[in-house]
């Protein structure tokens, strides 16, 4: 499969009165045609900035990408002007975002707002656009669209919402679906209604999607790949199944098994002590050296390399190199996922 | 006198120029800049100078005030006088009303007796009292039964066109000035009655028979006078248009003077010195009849009685500085009860042409010398004096300078300003709640008696506790000789003298005025008895 | 990732413990909320200068009526309306401090020997003296209502947010009445009853001038009300008065700051207004407002006058909004992170 | 497990009810008529979507609000009803809570010294200054934090180091009783264990009684001994937390379970989901009978007339279904 | 809304009554009487005023008549304008006032949005602190110093524009930019507020994210949002511009009732001052109403709310 979105070493800060906030710090990811590639890692880790500095929606003047490059269909587009990004955005790459609550307008109506991208990507009239509109809404379950159209954010429930949003962003069937943490706002029993639509309409549509969450499960229920980052990077990167049986990365192994399972009972959890690192003043070696059990002298002052545990699986832990101590990821993660 | 229109004879209060050879202008309008809007010009309802100026310009009376002369109006000639002075009776011109009634002598009873209507609800009659018009005071008396009997007034229309007037005492020698107040017009019944409460709020709701007609009126914001053509004596009339602007900022009023937007504004302090400064041509300067004093209040001042302290707070107050450097506007220092230029004797002298500068008030070394022996007499070396003013912003800045003269000439004497509104300060000021009380006093009649009689010792306008046997006398002397001016005259003046030997009162100044008009204006007049502004006179030259 | 290998050796790959505390550590001094503000505020230097402004002026407003032989009511009309001359200054002939009016110099004309760095008005006073008397005046009443508004607004905000219900229900009301009112004219209708004077201004000042204290007061209460930190107190079994003091005010003490601060330059801006119609202020005694009416209305003639009292209160007026502005910044946790 | 070890009730609510007024004469029915009891000495857990009058319960059970209408019985005394206020801090003493927000729950302007003594102070619980200090060193000590914390500011520490504070700010009392009103949803995953893990070592150690509210299922069966599901201010199930991960009975819980998705990509791969239609009607109007029964795969006719009635379907374990109730459970397939 | 619009029209009538008794009992503490002018007025004389213009009854009764005249629009008569109704003088006056103050209003929320935009899209630049710094100026300059200055310049100096009297539109310039300059701070530091906080919502970002042009996201997405809230102090502020211009109005003698007002209090007019305070008021509350009605109606969530 031929990659459709490519992050090449992505570098972005942001000026504060603090001074530099290193957010991203040499970030790669690809994204195949097609498939759900889930990021997941710590909060502050940089997940939404990375997507940001895709869709280039980070805050001017304060955010600034730095260096590398975002390729899609083997454009850069961080060299994009704003008009050229514009047309770009919405109708080949779109994005949902956390809050449903928040995310829409509340003083345009709901036909509008998913109107207004039709009709700047796709020349329709105001009636086809309304049309469509309205057929999007049908896909997206609301029941009534015709309705709904004429209706304001705040008169539907947060699923609702949300289903809203998803529309406006497969308003002009993008390539790319970029949901940062599309769910989290939502109680279960809604976020099931919203991953099996968006699983039904990647079926439908053929979007790749980039997935952000910090809900294991969610991976698990979405995703093709992953992504861990941890800290401004990426410190591992594979299939699904790779990630959540053989993972490499310390992190990841805290990372699952810090979360219960429903199914199995354990008498305690295996928490990471301490606190994520301070990305305006990041440490030399590998961010997570700090809270690592199986720190060693070298990670506090190298960042290690990617090593490449597989074709597709990628890891960037001294754990790897082969000078360092055997160490057997804890008992908790469910080696080749035999159940 | 003669009673036709004006001869050239204009009297110029100021430096008005007599160039007379000059051309009349195509159009013969007048721009005025003013801070007053007119009240109103319901008869019963005016009070101030504003409304009766105007009125005195839109309506006649018998007589009219031109040129500080009395000259008869309405009235066709001398009217024929009864032996005892006390029956007047006129005879009227074929004058005419606007709307082209005729004037009737029907209307001048109708007038007096709506002006002494308790129903009209009047607020200046007390005039016809003063004026000893017959039963004028009994009919204002609310005690008196003949309290509101209207048609017991000394008034009375033999035929359309004769009136008599009857007095209860020979009449004053103020009296044919006193008719050329609008209080005294004739009234029309038809147009009160057809407009009631609206009645002189508008410029449709009046009809004229004066010199001009109040073409149109937009309260707050401007008013014009038109010449109206079916006044009698329309054709002495130049102008044939004034507009005046309301404007309250002074400094408004004279940048549109210097910007030609007005043809004359009134000038106040420092602008006056601006003024001067670049045009002083067109800076015209003139009396009035105001005067300004200090009640003493020695009813319930002990300190006060003493003769010698009142002479040092009269002796410590620098009046000069205070017209001439404070005031600038033509003010002048009195130190005399009765102003200049107001009133003439019966043979023609003024009443101040014996000691114009009126009487000697000492210089700071005499205040002291009067302080010294006062503290003496009284065996204090300090006293706390309050000063009572009514609020307003021009008492301000003479109440500050007054305090500060007295305070500073007379060491251990501390003076402390109470301004009030005017109803406390009546109030304070009748209660003898203060020291020392700012006052003015404009005349209510052509006649020094208006300044003099208050300060006789029952007098309820003499809130000062000052009663002075000889000079009680000498006023009624004075009142009980209408019969002989002369002799009357002379008795005011020892009244006056008499008076200004005991210091009830401290007399400051004597107001001016000052304007500016563009040179174009001709026959703008001040008058100092008669309307604020007389625009029956003006012209305007070609510029 | 380009690392010369070399640099890494076997050694290093030693483990290293990490105790706990260390993964715990905070770096850095700690600081309270206050010194944290004061530091941002002390970025700002917009406020800065507005601050060091403002006590100048406050320092003047005290000293300066006494740095020349001249009070405030020395009158003597001979040297009236006397432009500002500084000996030094007056060789600049730019600054209005060379004693020139109109190209004249009306020291020599009026032959005065003193010189008056304001100059003097129409009864001679030296304007130096006034205009710094007036400051301290106007400053006065502005602080004292300003004093008076905070701890009514305070009072009533906190009673009516705190206790809620019935309570909040009447007093809102009352102030839902209030803010009906136009407040310019209840000031005048207040000043008209109680004599214009310091106190009456004062008082009409309050009158209204509190609602506004008590609406942020209220509305932030009723906010911190219901912040979990003030149900664990609760839990804890806190009293009211506790909850008020060591909760509730201290998280309500910034807003209150920055309301005075912007309360400060509207009394300012009343009383000068006040005695801009004649309501203020009444003489000999001065106030920045009964300075510049005097001055106003010789503006065009002696702009001196009105130009000195004129600059000290737009200094004020601006740099209590400036300072205003840079408090809410420094206090507003939105700009924090 | 704890309830087969103790069975004394150290909580016992009863037909609790808290109506809010919200504008003009409508009522919020935030908490409808819900019984429960908390043994000692076990972890109560609290789920269901958001709204559905979780913290209502807890902060009615600590007497934050005032009940509508029920009774809740601490050690067998009522919460509410009238209190001296010797009595109502006596019982604060014994009930504490723990909040959601770690951002919200500490104030900002005192010191981590304050914030935990806060208790201390207002209890009297020690006699001089240096015994304060003392005591909340030890409390920082047994939140995995050390000394030089205590003169920190709140706004210097991380989430999960803030959520620790406030456990220690309630155990500085002593209490027996711990409300946790989600206490880890506002936290990043790495940091939700260190909390989960100290409240374990905690209940331990000292034997404490938790009521642990959550929307996160799989936390709250990991904490849980007993867990009650709540459906919009009414109580749909109550059971031992094996029982009910096992063996729901109730087509809400059913329905929640299948919901989660579990970090087990074979699994979820594999997995059939019930998946429920719409959302969560209003609190204002709710629908009558069972309130779930607008989105419930099995409602009947029954369920809109009739509330369900609270009904031991198995041992231990009951639930407000029609389907578990002799009197309609032929009504059902 | 039905419900709400009436019970916010109860709540008007009680502020307007508490406002009616307020003035009427400070007319009645406040010392002098309203027979000031340049006459001379005997105290017999002045007793009979009072009887003629009831002053001399009882507070309560002359309360109740005057509510009861009120009721009937009429206001009682002005002292100074010889009895001339109240009501027919402010009805003459108001219109200039109003259109003078809401010509100001106008024209400064106009530039004030515009400049608080500008502010709040280029926030932390120069642009900002500029037009900031320009508005502290603006809140700070009092209005009739400015007025002066303008007049003084374009008035007389220059003579560009009609430095008094309230004529033709060029008549109005130089006192609406007076008014208005408060104005256009005060509404540009509030939108520049709201700006900022609107630009950073999260529906900004997806409006950017759908890719329109940046002109619709700041003027579709961000200002329309953001003016909501700011609509809300333009009734207080109309209200206080009206009040404001009194000293305007004198300066550039524009017959409104400011000057008016000003003119009553010296003269202790209290009919009239009664009046012009009442309607003050009444103009407030009817503007704080009206705003909130269009705050609701411009903001759907109100609307549609049923303003719960
Ligand atoms: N506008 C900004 N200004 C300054 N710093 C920012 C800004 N936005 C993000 N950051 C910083 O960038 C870092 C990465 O933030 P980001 O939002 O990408 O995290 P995330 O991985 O999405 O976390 P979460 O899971 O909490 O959403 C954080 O340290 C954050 O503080
Ligand atoms: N003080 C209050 N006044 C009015 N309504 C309230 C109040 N507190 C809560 N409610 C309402 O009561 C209902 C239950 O709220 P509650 O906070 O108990 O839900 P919850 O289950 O804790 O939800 P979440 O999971 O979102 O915390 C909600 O509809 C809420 O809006
Ligand atoms: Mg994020
Ligand atoms: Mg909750």
């Amino acid at each position: 499969m031929e990659n459709i979105l490519e992050v090449n070493d992505l570098h972005v800060s942001f000026k504060t009165h603090r001074g530099e906030v290193k957010a991203v710090r040499g970030v790669n990811l690809t994204l195949k045609k097609g498939e759900a590639l889930a990021i997941v890692g710590e909060s502050g880790s940089g997940k939404s900035v990375t997507t940001k500095a895709i869709m280039g929606l980070l805050p001017k003047p304060a955010g600034r990408v730095k260096s590398g490059e975002v390729l899609f269909n083997e454009r850069d587009l961080t060299k994009l002007s704003d008009k050229q990004m514009q047309k770009l955005r919405g109708s080949e790459i779109s994005m949902i975002f956390q809050d449903p609550m928040t995310s829409l307008n509340p003083t345009m109506t709901i036909g509008k707002q998913i109107m207004e991208g039709i009709r700047r990507h796709q020349n329709l009239s105001k009636a086809d656009a309304k049309k469509r509109a309205i057929e999007l809404l049908e896909l997206v379950g609301i029941p009534n669209p015709e309705e709904r159209v004429k209706q304001y954010p705040h008169q539907f429930s947060g699923g609702m919402r949300q289903r809203v949003v998803i529309a406006i962003a497969l308003a002009c069937n993008p390539k790319v679906l970029i949901a940062d943490e599309p769910t989290t706002a939502l109680d279960v029993t809604i976020q099931a209604q919203i991953l099996d639509l968006m699983k039904d309409l990647q079926k439908k549509t053929n979007t790749s999607i980039v997935l952000i969450t910090h809900d294991l499960g969610v991976v698990a229920n979405m995703a093709q790949r992953v992504a861990v980052m941890y800290g401004g990077k990426v410190i591992e990167t594979g299939t699904v199944d790779e990630i959540f049986y053989e993972p490499k990365h310390p992190y990841t192994w805290g990372l699952l098994s810090s979360m219960p399972r429903v199914d199995s009972k354990n008498s305690e959890l295996l928490a990471i002590p301490g606190t994520p690192p301070d990305l305006s003043n990041p440490p030399k070696g590998c961010p997570f050296a700090a809270r690592c059990p199986h720190a060693m002298k070298v990670c506090t002052e190298f960042m290690p390399d990617y090593s490449d545990v597989s074709d597709t699986h990628k890891t960037a832990c001294w754990l790897q190199d082969e000078r360092s101590p055997k160490v057997e990821p804890p008992e908790t993660i469910q080696v080749g996922g035999d159940r | 006198a003669c009673s036709s229109g004006k001869s050239g004879s204009s009297k110029d209060s100021g430096s008005k120029d007599a160039g007379s050879s000059n051309e009349l202008a195509d159009k013969q309008v007048l721009n005025v800049a003013s801070n007053n809007d007119i009240p109103t010009l319901d008869y019963t309802q005016t009070t101030d100078t504003t409304s009766n100026g105007i009125l005195e310009q839109v309506q006649a009376g018998l007589t009219r005030m031109h040129n500080d002369k009395v000259q008869f109006d309405l009235a066709k000639g001398e009217p024929k006088v009864s032996d005892d002075k006390k029956v007047y009776t006129f005879t009227l011109r074929d004058a005419k009303w606007s709307d082209g009634k005729p004037v009737t002598a029907q209307q001048f009873v109708y007038g007096w007796q709506h002006e002494n209507d308790p129903k009209s609800k009047p607020l200046y009659n007390f005039l016809f009292a003063s004026t000893f018009i017959k039963n004028a005071a009994k009919i204002q008396d609310p005690k008196s039964d003949m309290y509101g009997k209207v048609d017991q007034l000394g008034i009375k229309a033999i035929d359309d066109k004769t009136l008599q007037i009857t007095l209860e005492k020979p009449a004053p020698q103020f009296f044919l000035s006193m008719l050329s107040q609008p209080e005294f017009f004739p009234q029309r019944q038809d147009i009160i009655e057809k407009y009631g409460d609206k009645y002189g709020s508008s410029a449709d709701s009046i009809i004229s028979d004066g010199p001009f007609k109040l073409a149109s009126w937009k309260q707050g914001s401007s008013y014009s006078l038109e010449k109206n053509d079916s006044y009698w004596n329309a054709d002495s009339i130049k102008v044939e248009q004034v507009n005046v602007n309301i404007v309250k900022e002074l400094s408004t009023r004279v940048n549109l003077y210097d910007t030609g937007k007005t043809d004359t504004v009134v000038l106040s302090g420092d602008f006056i010195a601006q003024e001067k400064a670049k045009n002083p041509d067109e800076v015209k300067k003139g009396l009035t009849s105001g005067t300004e004093f200090l009640y003493i209040n020695q009813k319930t001042n002990k300190y006060l009685k003493n003769l010698n302290l009142r002479k040092a707070i009269n002796a410590a107050i620098n009046r000069k500085d205070f017209t001439d450097v404070l005031l600038k506007d033509g003010s002048i220092p009195s130190n005399f009860v009765v102003p200049k230029d107001f009133v003439q004797s019966p043979d023609g002298k003024d009443f101040r042409s014996d000691n114009p500068d009126g009487y000697p008030a000492g210089s700071e070394s005499d205040a002291k010398k009067f302080w010294d022996q006062a503290k003496k007499e009284l065996g204090v070396s300090s006293i706390n004096l309050t000063l009572l003013t009514p609020d307003g912003d021009s008492y301000k800045k003479w109440d500050e300078y007054i305090a500060n003269q007295i305070s500073k000439n007379l060491k251990g004497v501390k003076v402390t300003i109470n301004q009030q509104p005017w109803g406390n300060y009546l109030k304070l000021n009748q209660s003898f709640k203060f020291d020392l009380a700012f006052s003015g006093w404009f005349p209510d009649y052509r006649d020094p008696m208006t300044y003099l009689d208050m300060w006789t010792s029952n007098n309820p306008q003499n809130t000062t506790g000052w009663s002075d046997k000889k000079f009680d006398s000498l006023i009624a002397q004075a009142n009980d000789q209408t019969d002989d001016n002369a002799k009357r005259w002379q008795t005011m003046l020892d009244a006056e003298k008499e008076m200004m030997s005991q210091y009830p009162i401290v007399p400051l100044f004597q107001q001016g005025q000052t304007w500016v008009e563009k040179k174009y204006v001709k026959g703008l007049d001040y008058p100092l008895y008669g309307p604020q502004i007389d625009y029956t006179g003006v012209s305007i030259l070609k510029h | 990732m380009a690392l010369s290998n070399n640099e890494i050796t076997k050694e290093m790959f030693e483990p290293v413990a990490m105790s706990s505390s260390e993964s715990e550590a905070i770096v850095g001094k700690s600081t309270s909320f206050w010194k944290d503000s004061f530091q941002r505020l002390l970025r700002n230097k917009g406020a800065v200068i507005s601050a060091i402004i403002l006590l100048l002026i406050v320092l003047m407003a005290l000293i300066g009526p006494t740095m020349n032989k001249y009070g405030i009511d020395d009158q003597d009309v001979v040297r009236q309306n006397l432009p500002a001359k500084i000996p030094g200054l007056d060789k600049i002939h730019w600054l209005p401090f060379d004693g020139v009016e109109n190209n004249v110099d009306l020291y020599q004309t009026q032959h005065a020997k003193d010189n008056f760095w304001f100059g003097t008005d129409d009864l001679g006073r030296d304007l130096w003296t006034r205009t710094w008397k007036g400051t301290q005046v106007s400053l006065f009443i502005a602080v004292v209502a300003a004093a008076i508004d905070l701890l009514i607004g305070v009072a009533y905000g906190g009673i009516s947010a705190y206790f809620g219900g019935k309570v909040d229900n009447v007093l809102q009301r009352i102030v839902e009445v209030i803010i009906g009112i136009p407040n310019l004219v209840i000031i005048i209708l207040m000043i008209l009853i109680l004599q214009p004077g310091l106190v009456s201004i004062i008082v009409a000042m309050v009158i209204t001038g509190w609602v506004t204290m008590s609406r942020i007061v209220r509305a932030q209460m009723l906010k911190l009300k219901s912040e979990e930190y003030v149900l664990a107190s609760r839990t804890l079994g806190a009293s009211h008065s506790r909850i008020i003091s060591r909760h509730l005010l201290p998280n309500t003490l910034g807003q209150i700051i920055i309301n005075t601060m912007f309360t400060i330059p509207s009394a300012i801006f009343f009383e000068a207004f006040l005695s801009f119609i004649g309501l203020g202020i009444k003489d000999p005694v001065a106030s920045l407002g009964s300075l510049i009416n005097r001055g106003y209305g010789v503006m065009q003639i002696h702009p001196y006058q009105v130009i000195f009292p004129g600059i000290v209160i737009s200094l004020l007026l601006i740099c209590f909004n400036i300072l205003g502005d840079g408090l809410r910044d420094a206090f507003d946790p939105k700009l924090r992170q | 497990m704890a309830n087969t070890v103790e069975q004394e009730k150290l909580i016992e609510v009863k037909n609790l009810k808290k109506h809010f007024k919200v504008g003009g004469k409508a009522t919020l029915k935030a908490v409808d008529d819900v019984s429960f009891h908390i043994y000692k000495g076990e972890t109560f857990g609290l789920v269901g979507e958001s709204g559905c009058g979780k913290s209502t319960t807890g902060r009615t059970l600590i007497r934050l609000y005032d009940a509508t209408d029920g009774e809740v019985l601490f050690d067998g005394e009522n919460v509410h009803g009238k209190k001296s206020s010797k009595e109502l801090k006596a019982l604060n003493r014994k009930m504490q809570m723990i909040f959601q927000d770690p951002y919200a729950s500490l104030n900002p302007r005192m010191t981590v010294e304050d914030i935990i003594a806060e208790g201390i102070d207002i209890h009297n619980l020690a006699s001089n200054k240096q015994e304060r200090r003392q005591k909340v060193i030890e409390l920082l000590e047994t939140v995995g934090l050390n000394s030089e914390h205590a003169t920190r500011y709140a706004h210097e520490f991380s989430g999960g180091q803030r959520q620790r504070i406030g456990i220690a700010r309630a155990l500085a009392v002593d209490p027996d009783f711990i409300i946790a009103d989600e206490p880890i949803s506002a936290l990043d995953v790495s940091i939700q264990a260190q909390v989960v893990n100290l409240m374990q070592k905690l209940q331990k150690e000292r034997g404490l009684t938790y009521l642990f509210i959550a929307h996160d299922l799989s936390m709250v069966k990991h904490i849980s001994d007993r867990v009650g599901v709540m459906y919009l201010g009414k109580m749909a199930e109550v059971a031992g937390s094996d029982e009910l991960y096992d063996n729901p009975l109730h087509p809400y819980t059913q329905a929640l379970l299948s919901a989660i998705p579990v970090p087990d990509p074979n699994y979820e791969r594999s997995r059939e989901r019930i998946i429920l239609e719409g959302d969560v009607p209003s609190p204002v109007n709710p629908p009558s009978g069972c309130r779930f029964r607008t989105r419930c795969p099995l409602a009947t006719e029954v369920c809109a007339n009739v509330v369900p009635r609270w009904t031991e379907a198995e041992k231990d374990h009951w639930v407000a279904c029609h389907i578990y109730d002799d009197e309609y459970k032929h009504d059902f397939k | 809304m039905a419900r709400y619009i009436a019970k916010r029209i109860v709540y008007m009538i009680i502020t307007f009554l508490v406002v009616i008794t307020f003035t009427f009992l400070t007319m009645k503490l406040m010392p002098g009487t309203p027979f000031k002018n340049q006459n001379r007025i005997s105290p017999e004389q002045l007793a009979q005023l009072k009887h003629y213009y009831g002053l001399d009854q009882p507070v309560p009764i002359q309360y109740l008549h005057y509510i009861g005249n009120a009721l009937h629009g009429d206001l009682g008569g002005s002292f100074q304008f010889g009895m001339r109704p109240v009501t027919t003088i402010l009805a003459e006056k108001a219109p200039v006032s109003f259109d003078l103050g809401f010509e100001a209003v106008i024209i400064g929320a106009i530039f004030g949005i515009l400049l608080g935009v500008i502010a709040g899209l280029r926030r932390g630049t120069i642009l900002d602190y500029g037009t900031m710094f320009i508005s502290v100026l603006g809140i700070s300059i009092p209005s009739f110093v400015l007025a002066v200055f303008m007049q003084y310049f374009f008035g007389v100096k220059w003579q560009l524009l009609p430095l008094a009297y309230w004529k033709g539109p060029e008549y109005h310039i130089m006192p609406v930019i007076a008014l208005a300059v408060g104005v256009v701070a005060n509404v540009a530091r509030f939108m520049r507020t709201e700006m900022v906080e609107v630009v950073n919502q999260d529906y900004i970002t997806t409006a950017r994210a759908k890719g329109i042009s940046s002109f619709n996201v700041i003027f579709k997405h961000s200002v329309r949002n953001a003016l909501i809230p700011v609509i809300t102090i333009l009734g207080p502020l109309t209200a206080a511009i009206v009040t404001g211009s009194l000293v305007i109005e004198n300066i550039f003698a524009i017959p409104g009732i400011g000057s008016q007002f000003v003119d009553s209090i010296v003269t202790n007019d209290y009919p009239m001052i009664m009046g012009t305070t009442e309607l003050y008021s009444a103009l407030l509350i009817i503007m704080i109403f009206i705003v909130d009605i269009l705050y609701g109606v411009i903001d759907p969530r109100i609307r549609l709310a049923g303003g719960e």
